[in-house]
């Protein structure tokens, strides 16, 4: 099979693209979407480097149908993703939904774009909650937010790896910024790095005789009565909360000796990272914490960095109005410290716009 | 009038639900709190239907409940799908016709009884009344309505089918009466032995 | 490769290449090198793909400079949210103005063939099409990728060699990326008409690498994010 | 100079339109705007657009419009006809809104012979969003997501809207596809498509052939061939079912 990266090497990309080439790099197989600004260029340079690769694409009626047609893909034994943004993520919260369900390892990109409804194209992390529990169910869900394309093209690979491992729908979370801006990032081949590409296996269409060997399968996701589906819940959630542990990732400094702990995801936490930088050089402690799984959320890791710490405050600073606060303050309930906020929705943050909040609320 | 639990189990299409309804309904008409909610699984075609009746003079908590004051199985399915709502005080009664397996009937129970429902149904009456005869037995062992407001609410219920053919009604009647019977009977011969 | 004959006084130049490989940033930093000549210069913008990063932000700024910017400033780039309309009427008659003309083109499947939105740029004896490569791109990362790519594109009549890597940008890369091209140019045919280098590197670069002249850029797109 | 004559019903302030040059859109809504005049029509039209080329329109007329996610014009438009059937709902929407996303709406209202009219604009492309394939991508035709040009092994072949809404409605429906490049008969074909919800016969929907040189990459002798010598072939001009009978434009 042709090799994707032949050698490690360092690149200059936009965001989309580097989901397409990380995602050829992990041995996608099939990819099914439909236009949506701000992906659009997974799907053109997908198009445009899938035959070379053997791969292959669909673009299909709608985010609905994409969302279903990768839960048929991924129970047929093969790799599949689709990638998405605002109404589209909407849409495909059906399709995700029998993922959790079934323990399908479906993998999605989500470009954060402004909402409610059409919204803008642009940007936003309005899609936190919708991304981590939306749909009918208990968020039984793999989330990344990513902040640089470094990350982006770590993350694909692992999300791919992570979602086949653990069997849950899993989700690469960027936003319209990170779609399209440029920088620099090293692309590699996987197994170059001593990553295994984890092996895929199909729920239906086995390989061997019915009846000789071999069980037909039959998968399902309704039950009859109340007690069933109660039991098929408690199985998912256990199973889920076992595995939590092992796939929470966050990063933190300066919390030590923290007056306030500056709280950011996804592409706001490289302005976060640079305000407490200059906060800490005009004499301000200030601490940086950034979960990168927003599901499972690092609450112990939070909570530590806050006792640890002795912070009076805890800033949360979103491109939205709340959603990454509510699901922060489940996972700390009981935590004493002042929570303040600064919400600015479907709008980018810098630096300065955290170090004025800061200095409003010392 | 404290709290009563019923659950009525059987095939689909065994006219469970139906005397679910008729109960609730005669429960309503003598100004009780009575909630009557299907276990409606995917079970409608032909599968273990369960009614879940609850009647008393105040308010009801919740829909459904664990255990039950009185169980019915009208089919030989019904007696293992149900045997889990029953425990010591709960009267548990099944149809004498059915050869049940001894492991499904329910490990603890007030009462286990045997109705001869089916044969009564078949015989001296009508094969189609054989669920009335079950409302007639529930009656019977609870007194959760008295005879007479049933026989309003199957009037009300079946009237129109009554009119048509007035022999029915007398059939009904009857069929609710032979089954009050029926279960005083074993109720007092079940406290006998 | 016929090379089309210049006779004209003027420069009519179009910026063609792979996504986010510098066309903007090429067309804005020549269409000011000739107006500190005192010419007057038209820049347009025929960036048609989903644009995000295009010259339209920096439309005021650009016009102070003294040059004539066609292309819908960002408020008056109406769409509701969308990126906005895609194409002024005037870029479609550029040719007809006076002066140099400088377009930049969108990148997409079609290549070159944007240019077909001008009329009469299928005809003029003044084009030059200049394919902005940058081998840092994985698209045109390596000789037979760029080699592919140009032959794709359609008609390119030179090349500019503008190898980076953002902020992580060193000599060893320019240098690398550089030789490629100019190998890759002299296989395809294709003259390569300078090398572009981020004007911060002025003092470092030895210019006696490569017989290829350099042209100092002064980065304008890192603020032209929509 | 003479300045051509503007429909009463197109809205001033948003005059120059966006639409790129040499877009169809313009000429479409051009047709549509004197056939609401003439039918006098403005104080009671709702207008509803789609997300795409489409809402570039959505305060194009001085008539009340509202702008709908993309794909669900449709339901809006029907919604808005079932709430007061007095009001005229028309339905503004590109081949990707109607043919992909907003198929199911599309064919349903169809089957329901739901009263509302529905334009489809085809230009063989999704425009607003660069150029991808949609349902009336030509075989072979280049677009951003079948850069070696549409398979119709792997997508199929152009989706025939106008012919397959003929199938599933019922009589009273008016269905006819028109191209930019016959005015007076797409003006003719909307305009039949009004009286025939005016009269409460239908269902009425006009898909109109339209150009996009912008994601076609054509300048304007090439927007044109592609318009009529390639799109007309595949998607054959008429009216597939109307009410009014052959001759029956008054």
């Amino acid at each position: 099979m042709l090799k994707v990266v032949d050698e490690t090497k360092k690149a200059f990309l936009t965001g989309n693209e580097t989901v397409a080439w990380a995602a050829l790099a992990a041995g996608a197989d099939i990819m099914f979407g439909y236009p949506i600004t701000p992906q659009n260029e997974v799907m053109h340079y997908w198009t445009r480097l899938a035959p070379r690769y053997g791969r292959d694409f669909l673009q299909t009626e709608d985010e609905i149908s994409a969302g279903f047609t990768v839960c048929g893909a991924v129970q047929a034994g093969k790799k599949a993703f689709t990638a998405t943004a605002g109404p589209g993520n909407v849409l495909m919260q059906e399709p995700f939904g029998m993922a959790e369900a079934m323990r399908l390892p479906l993998f999605a990109i989500i470009q954060q774009r402004g909402g409610p409804s059409s919204g803008t194209v642009v940007y936003s992390q309005q899609e936190v909650a919708l991304t981590t529990y939306g749909g009918n169910g208990e968020g039984y869900r793999i989330v990344y937010s990513t902040a640089t394309h470094q990350e982006i093209y770590d993350y694909t690979i692992k999300g791919f790896n992570v979602a086949w491992k653990y069997r849950f729908p899993t989700f690469l979370l960027g936003d319209g910024y990170q779609a399209k801006m440029r920088e620099p990032l090293e692309m590699y081949d996987p197994e170059e790095k001593g990553i295994k590409l984890e092996p895929t296996y199909p729920l239906v269409g086995l390989p061997g005789k019915i009846g000789e060997g071999r069980e037909p399968q039959h998968l399902c996701n309704i039950y009859s009565l109340e007690e069933e589906l109660y039991e098929v819940v408690m199985k998912l959630s256990a199973d889920y909360e076992r595995i939590a542990p092992d796939l929470v990732e966050w990063q933190e400094h300066s919390c030590e000796d923290a007056d306030i702990i500056i709280l950011t995801h996804g592409i706001v936490s490289r302005a976060a990272d640079d305000a407490v930088k200059a906060l800490r050089a005009q004499g301000i402690k200030a601490g940086y914490f950034r979960p990168i799984t927003l599901r499972p959320y690092p609450s112990q890791q939070l909570r530590e960095a806050i006792a640890k710490s002795g912070a009076k405050i805890l800033l949360i600073a979103e491109s939205s109005y709340g959603q990454f606060e509510r699901l922060t303050k489940q996972e700390i309930y009981g935590e004493t410290i002042k929570i303040e906020h600064l919400y600015m929705p479907g709008v980018g943050i810098v630096d300065y716009d955290i170090i004025n909040k800061v200095k409003s609320v010392l | 009038m404290a709290l009563v639990r019923i659950a009525l189990a059987g095939e689909g299409g065994q006219g469970v639900q139906s005397v679910a309804e008729i109960l609730a309904e005669a429960a309503y008409n003598e100004n009780k709190q009575a909630i009557y909610i299907p276990n409606f699984g995917l079970e409608q075609r032909g599968g273990v239907s369960i009614a879940f009746i609850q009647v008393s003079d105040s308010r009801i908590g919740a829909p459904k409940f664990n255990k039950a004051d009185v169980v019915i199985a009208m089919s030989e399915r019904a007696v293992g799908r149900t045997a889990s709502y029953s425990d010591s005080n709960t009267l548990f009664v099944y149809d004498d016709g059915f050869d049940v397996d001894p492991a499904d009937l329910p490990k603890e129970a007030k009462q286990i009884m045997g109705l001869p429902a089916i044969n009564t149904a078949n015989n001296e009456l009508h094969p189609r009344v054989f669920n009335i005869i079950i409302m007639g037995a529930v009656i019977g062992l609870t007194n959760v309505v008295t005879f007479e407001t049933a026989k309003e609410a199957l009037e009300h219920k079946l009237g129109y089918k009554f009119e048509k053919n007035p022999d029915l009604r007398e059939l009904n009647f009857k069929a609710l009466e032979i089954g009050k019977q029926l279960a005083e009977n074993a109720l007092k011969e079940g406290v006998a032995k | 490769m016929l090379r089309t004959q210049f006779n004209s006084a003027r420069v009519v130049e179009a910026y063609v290449g792979e996504y986010a490989s510098g066309k903007s940033e090429m067309a804005i930093n020549r269409a000011l090198e000739l107006k500190s000549q005192g010419r007057q210069v038209t820049l347009v913008d025929l960036d048609t793909v989903e644009p995000f990063y295009t010259l339209r932000p920096l439309k005021e700024l650009l016009e102070q400079k003294g040059l004539t910017v066609i292309g819908f400033s960002r408020p008056e780039a109406f769409g509701l949210g969308e990126t906005g309309a895609m194409l002024t009427p005037a870029a479609r008659w550029a040719l007809r103005r006076e002066g140099d003309i400088i377009f930049d083109v969108g990148y997409g499947v079609y290549g070159a063939r944007t240019l077909n939105l001008v009329e009469e740029a299928d005809t003029s004896t003044e084009l030059r099409v200049i394919a902005v490569l940058n081998y840092s791109r994985p698209m045109t990362g390596s000789k037979a990728r760029i080699i592919e790519y140009i032959k794709e594109l359609g008609r390119v009549d030179a090349l500019v060699a503008n190898t980076h890597l953002g902020d992580e940008t060193t000599l060893e890369v320019i240098e690398e990326g550089t030789r490629i091209i100019i190998e890759c140019a002299g296989e395809l045919g294709i003259p390569v008409d300078y090398i572009a280098i981020d004007k911060k590197f002025a003092g470092e670069w030895n210019l006696e690498l490569f017989a290829i002249p350099v042209k100092w850029i002064t980065r304008y797109m890192p603020a032209a994010m929509w | 100079m003479i300045t051509p004559a503007i429909p009463k019903s197109w809205y001033l302030p948003s005059k120059p339109h966006k639409f790129c040059p040499g877009c169809g859109h313009g000429i479409v809504l051009k047709a549509l705007g004197e056939v609401i005049d003439e039918l006098e029509i403005q104080d009671q039209t709702i207008f509803g657009c789609d997300i795409g080329c489409s809402l570039l329109s959505w305060n194009f007329f001085a008539c009340d419009s509202t702008q709908t996610h993309h794909g669900r014009t449709t339901p809006v438009m029907v919604g808005i006809k079932r709430a007061r059937p007095e009001l005229i709902t028309i339905g503004y929407m590109g081949d990707g809104g109607g043919y992909s996303i907003g198929s199911q709406h599309l064919l349903n209202s169809a089957v329901r012979n739901e009263k509302v009219t529905l334009i489809l604009v085809n230009n063989t492309n999704y425009g607003m969003t660069g150029g991808q394939m949609a349902p009336t991508t030509l075989p072979g035709q280049k677009t951003e997501t079948t850069p070696y040009g549409r398979d119709p092994e792997k997508t199929g072949y152009p989706t025939k809207g106008p012919e397959f809404i003929a199938e599933l409605t019922p009589e009273g429906a008016y269905v006819a596809r028109a191209t930019v490049s016959k005015y007076k008969q797409l003006k003719r074909f909307l305009k039949n498509a009004l009286r025939n919800q005016m009269e409460g016969n239908g269902f009425s929907f006009v898909e109109v052939l339209s150009t996009c040189p912008t994601n076609w990459r054509t300048n304007a002798q090439q927007t044109w061939h592609f318009l009529e010598d390639e799109m007309e072939p595949v998607f054959p001009v008429g009216e597939l079912k109307s009410p009014f009978g052959k001759g029956g434009d008054k």
